[in-house]
């Protein structure tokens, strides 16, 4: 038997745990406060997490999404409950953003019998069926075919569902992310490629990988996918784009690709800082900083009225609380019994 | 019981299993041409037409993936390679994620996917072209992995496939596909793990895979006439094995030879001496004794295969050594002439 | 110990191995009849070899090329002797083109020790070291980053040669490629990529497995690869584009990508017609078997009056002679020593 | 002799073999950057520069058949992958293609190639960064495959390699990376196919590969004040494997535990049993005994990783039960405290 991932229907949708504080309450506005939101709850989510990692309590490689988080965010808000989503080894933000429980992804980095992958997978094996973050692996581009897959099967079952697949630019040197393009053009599949463009792949700058002068989004093209490039810091432009893809896709005109430029603060993998090393500069990161798509969207949501700095202190209350409770639990979690080690083989 | 070839029982398998599981879906190169596959999924188009079995693009690695995400979300797709070989391609997603799925995500969902590959043997098939891939893929925990010597079990193990929730990876062996042998009408599964003794014998045990299986039963015959009764066991799954069939016979003869269509060493052949050294040593009454490929990649010439290959005199006179007798006793087995015509 | 391949250098030119009767003599005219006596001379080969393979003597699965040979021909005219090739599992035209000695592929296939690869290789595994054919190989594009990585070799060396792969439209569905492509492009190495696109693999047209509307050598391009699609045809307009790019290689500008449309006219393996097999039609080889690389060359050089009828007979005589006594040596060529089946393993 | 770390003479090897044949040069993820494969690069890119050391796009397959081709015309590059678990995507280049060349092409040419990876463990590695893949590429005619336990072997074998006429797969293990040892200063040559008889011992033998021989080493000195014996054999080279080293110890002792850093099913546990099953089976006084990681993908959590991995406890009670003796004898090793720091 097969477990047919049946996403809950009609959960909860963004930011939408708690009541919303105050402000303009057109649906729209709403909508907007609510993406502001969930961007923000994935930052001091990921701050905290990143914070705690030092204690060295949590035994699991982990490469935080610290200043990509709009990527996940406008992505996200694109989605139905039913569409899916895959990930890569950068994770957390992207289980979040697609309504991942945050008990199991803080159990799981403690390696607790509660985690979303019960501490079998730990930090780049995230999963939580329930909500469609299907799987995430630690193989670059491993799951860009795996997300075509499923795109396969929606189109078989003629189902209006969407798949999606996040991946960095490393990725993209990868031959088996042309593969999958060429397939999810071919076969006219409803898949969405988002690439994280974050300009480098562990301490390798983009050019020392892929020629100058070409782009990966025109890659996307000569395969017949449509494809655009857009600033992934701003959170509205990444659910605009998006949710044309996700349109394209679930009427049936097949794939599309988003690259997302964006930036990440901090180590490739651990919660340090690291623009002592050598590869990146630390003007490089401050001018990042200075796009930092929390505060842009606040900027944004700001200048429309649509967000109060009150507003956002409530905001920053509920996920203090949120993240508080999680990480009290996940420190408490049972550990996996070594007797179910062998659990879950065939 | 009506007789089947080996390819018709494979397609037939196929067809029931897609008659059984509407979520059951066929692709690979060539699964809706003419040829079919060598006649194996011709009928399973013919069927259930292009929406249940499709050409792909030629790109292995992302076909597996794609499976893989397809059975996530319920689906039971069939990949099917015309030879082995191209699943070295394949090997990042077949052992890095469909293999470890289930465990990792510690049973969120699962990836049931049946992966087909064919072994190439003979008229200069070459190096990459032949190769048997049951000790490579038995070695990682979360695959199932079947080899088939008997048109039933090609049926059989093909429709247990479809059903396991394991992904599954079926070798089924070219040299195998014009033989001929009983297969039930009726989806009767071969169930995975479970090894045959094909022919039951007191003197040794002769432990066989895939084409080996009837090279150890042509073996057997050899050696009646000498007096030397030999049991032959079929593997039928590499993993798992069935290890407690495969003691149990050792056990009983106190002698063991593994026949193989891959090499000795790491292979099938290690795996199964091993089992006898740690679990049937106070029995054994000879050195174990492997049997393989020649250690060198397969050549192309006539010559050079003929002496690549061991086959049933190898075998027989492997047992007769085990019991203390010299391979002179045995009469050459005369080359068969085949009646294939290239280019395969 | 690594065996360089040293070229002979000074070998004969193409079509010079006897005395040319005469027409028009400039250099350019003699150099034209030379690629016309090289193409006709493959596909002579070629004719005779699927001739001699209905007897099933040779034990090997051959994919012969007729149809095609202006590809192989046209690009190795471009070439020197210090240039290397590798190939796929449709190789013997890319292998006598290059100059491989024909009595090594006539005993390969007939499974000789005097074979080019000693009757361990067989019909996919041709290899001439002597005139710069490396290898070609029997699993799709493989061959295509070993290319890229002679090129990478000849870089570092400052050295002058160029490395090329000839791979078919099928190859391109493969992730390799692209990795090859991108590879070639970052490091501007000397590679020049010959894709010969005769519209299947095996039996799949193209349509079946890339996106209509795209076109393989647009997606070279995507990776900042120089690439035209030509007639692969007409053997002049192939060395033309070949001479260019390689060119182009040779004074350090990097890879280049030349696609070749052309057609098969024999089943995918083996000596026969196929067009019964209900995959295309007897109509469309029909059409191509109208532009016939052979005859098209013909007319061409006639037009020019480079070329006579007496001169194209005496080139088949010498030509005929050449090949029976290949075939000759190669079916009494000794076998294999049994003895020998371990040699050159480590 | 001075002493090394691992990583150290790691480094120090690739330095001497460079200095030593201008055609060597490093490529691979990050082998130019601050970290230089932890450490082992570094000091060769210092040396030779960005034009015999430099950084990859990640394509393992291509970059593979990179190697290969610039082999072909002479060079001799060494491929590093920081986990050998990535090497998956490089196995068609490397066994389909490496592996084969010098015999399908009968010795035309030769590609030389060196694929160094490091075997994860341990801090959550997970089922994707600690896979040790010996009898993977063992099982292939063609290839050599070293192991290095010892910081003297990891310059050692890094010197063959780069004299090899075949192509050669490395496997260093993270976890032995700050282990430090005595390593001569010349460049000498550890010969690939050689084990090494680390400690003599009477009583029974361990074969271990790896990060294994240390905990091999620390069960014989448990072992000690119980009156047992142990002979430890460092395989050193998996392919090809030193079978006479094995089979003569197994032969003294009369009793074989193997300890593996991979499965025992279809592993290198599996072949040096087979050995004795074949070569050793009259002297053998004891069932043979197979030890590697637990018959599952590798967990995270820690509790579940401290069972997954057998240590030197649990070969010293394996120890214990060939010569017939309870386990229960042995006090529990504390489970020592690293220093290690994540995220590895
Ligand atoms: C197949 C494979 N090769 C190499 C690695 C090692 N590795 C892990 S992350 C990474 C860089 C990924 O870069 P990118 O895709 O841009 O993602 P980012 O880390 O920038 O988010 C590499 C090379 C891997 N995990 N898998
Ligand atoms: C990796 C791999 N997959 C599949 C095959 C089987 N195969 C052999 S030739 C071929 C078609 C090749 O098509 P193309 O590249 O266009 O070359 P053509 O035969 O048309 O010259 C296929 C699929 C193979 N040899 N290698
Ligand atoms: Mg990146
Ligand atoms: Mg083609």
């Amino acid at each position: 038997m097969t477990s047919k991932p049946a996403p809950r229907r009609g959960r909860k949708r963004l930011g939408s745990r708690r009541r919303q504080p105050a402000g303009s309450t057109s649906p729209k506005s709403e909508f907007l406060r609510r993406l502001y939101y969930e961007l923000l709850r994935v930052r001091r989510i990921e701050e905290k997490l990143a914070l705690l990692y030092q204690e060295q309590e949590m035994r699991t490689p982990a490469h935080f999404s610290i200043g990509q988080e709009a990527v996940a965010v406008g992505v996200c808000a694109a989605l139905t409950a039913q569409d899916v989503i895959y990930s890569g080894h950068r994770c957390h933000a992207h289980y979040l953003a697609k309504g991942g429980n945050l008990g199991g992804l803080v159990a799981e980095l403690y390696g607790r019998e509660t985690g979303c992958a019960r501490g079998r997978g730990g930090s780049v094996h995230l999963t939580d069926i329930s909500v469609g973050m299907v799987a995430s692996s630690a193989i670059l581009a491993q799951t860009v075919p795996v997300a075509v897959g499923s795109a396969l099967a929606f189109k078989m079952d003629a189902s209006p569902r969407v798949a999606v697949t996040f991946f960095g630019d490393g990725a993209v040197d990868e031959g088996v992310f042309y593969e999958s393009l060429n397939w999810a053009a071919l076969k006219r599949l409803p898949v969405l490629f988002v690439c994280e463009n974050n300009l480098y792949a562990t301490h390798a700058p983009i050019w020392v990988r892929q020629p100058k002068g070409t782009e990966i989004y025109r890659r996307a093209q000569a395969f017949g996918v449509p494809a655009e490039k857009i600033d992934g810091n701003d959170v509205f432009a990444v659910y605009q784009s998006a949710r044309r893809a996700v349109e394209r896709c679930r009427s049936g005109q097949g794939p599309a690709l988003v690259e997302c430029l964006t930036y990440r603060w901090l180590e490739h993998v651990g919660p340090l800082d690291d623009t002592d090393r050598g590869y990146r500069s630390r003007r490089e990161l401050d001018a990042w900083k200075r796009r930092d798509p929390v505060k842009v969207a606040a900027r944004q949501l700001g200048a429309l009225g649509v967000l109060t700095p009150p507003a956002i202190q409530e905001f920053e209350a509920q996920i203090a609380e949120e993240i508080a409770k999680a990480v009290a639990e996940g420190k408490q979690a049972p550990w996996p019994d070594p007797r179910d080690l062998l659990r879950h083989v065939y | 019981m009506r007789t089947l070839k080996y390819w018709q029982a494979i397609a037939e398998g196929l067809v029931q299993g897609m008659e059984r599981d509407p979520d059951v879906f066929v692709m690979g190169i060539g699964v809706d041409d003419h040829k079919g596959v060598f006649g194996t999924t011709g009928e399973a188009f013919a069927r259930f037409g292009p929406a249940r079995v499709f050409d792909v693009p030629i790109a292995e690695q992302a076909m597996t993936g794609l499976a893989i995400g397809a059975a996530a979300m319920g689906k039971r797709p069939v990949v099917v390679h015309p030879r082995t070989d191209f699943l070295f391609l394949a090997t990042d997603q077949m052992i890095n994620l469909a293999a470890k799925w289930r465990y990792m995500y510690q049973g969120a969902s699962e990836v049931p996917i049946v992966v087909r590959s064919i072994v190439g043997k003979g008229w200069g098939q070459g190096a990459t072209h032949s190769q048997s891939l049951q000790s490579l893929f038995g070695h990682f925990p979360g695959l199932q992995v079947v080899m088939p010597a008997l048109p039933r079990d090609a049926k059989g193990l093909m429709l247990a496939a479809l059903q396991s929730r394991a992904p599954v990876v079926i070798l089924e062996h070219r040299a195998l596909y014009e033989t001929e042998g009983p297969v039930p009408e009726a989806p009767e599964v071969t169930p995975i793990g479970t090894a045959a003794v094909l022919r039951p014998g007191r003197d040794v045990t002769v432990v066989a895979a895939s084409a080996m299986v009837l090279e150890a039963l042509a073996a057997a015959r050899q050696l009646e006439p000498l007096g030397v009764d030999v049991e032959v066991v079929d593997v039928r799954s590499a993993r798992p094995l069935d290890t407690e069939t495969i003691v149990a016979s050792v056990i009983r003869t106190g002698r063991l030879v593994v026949a193989d269509t891959s090499w000795p060493t790491y292979g099938l052949a290690a795996e199964v001496a091993a089992l006898a050294a740690e679990r049937a040593m106070g029995a054994l009454r000879a050195p174990v004794k492997r049997l393989g490929l020649a250690d060198c990649p397969a050549p192309v010439s006539l010559p050079l295969e003929r002496v690549f290959y061991p086959d049933s005199t190898t075998i027989a006179a492997e047992c007769l050594a085990t019991v203390g007798r010299a391979a002179a006793e045995l009469s050459a087995r005369p080359v068969e002439e085949s009646s294939f015509r290239g280019p395969y």
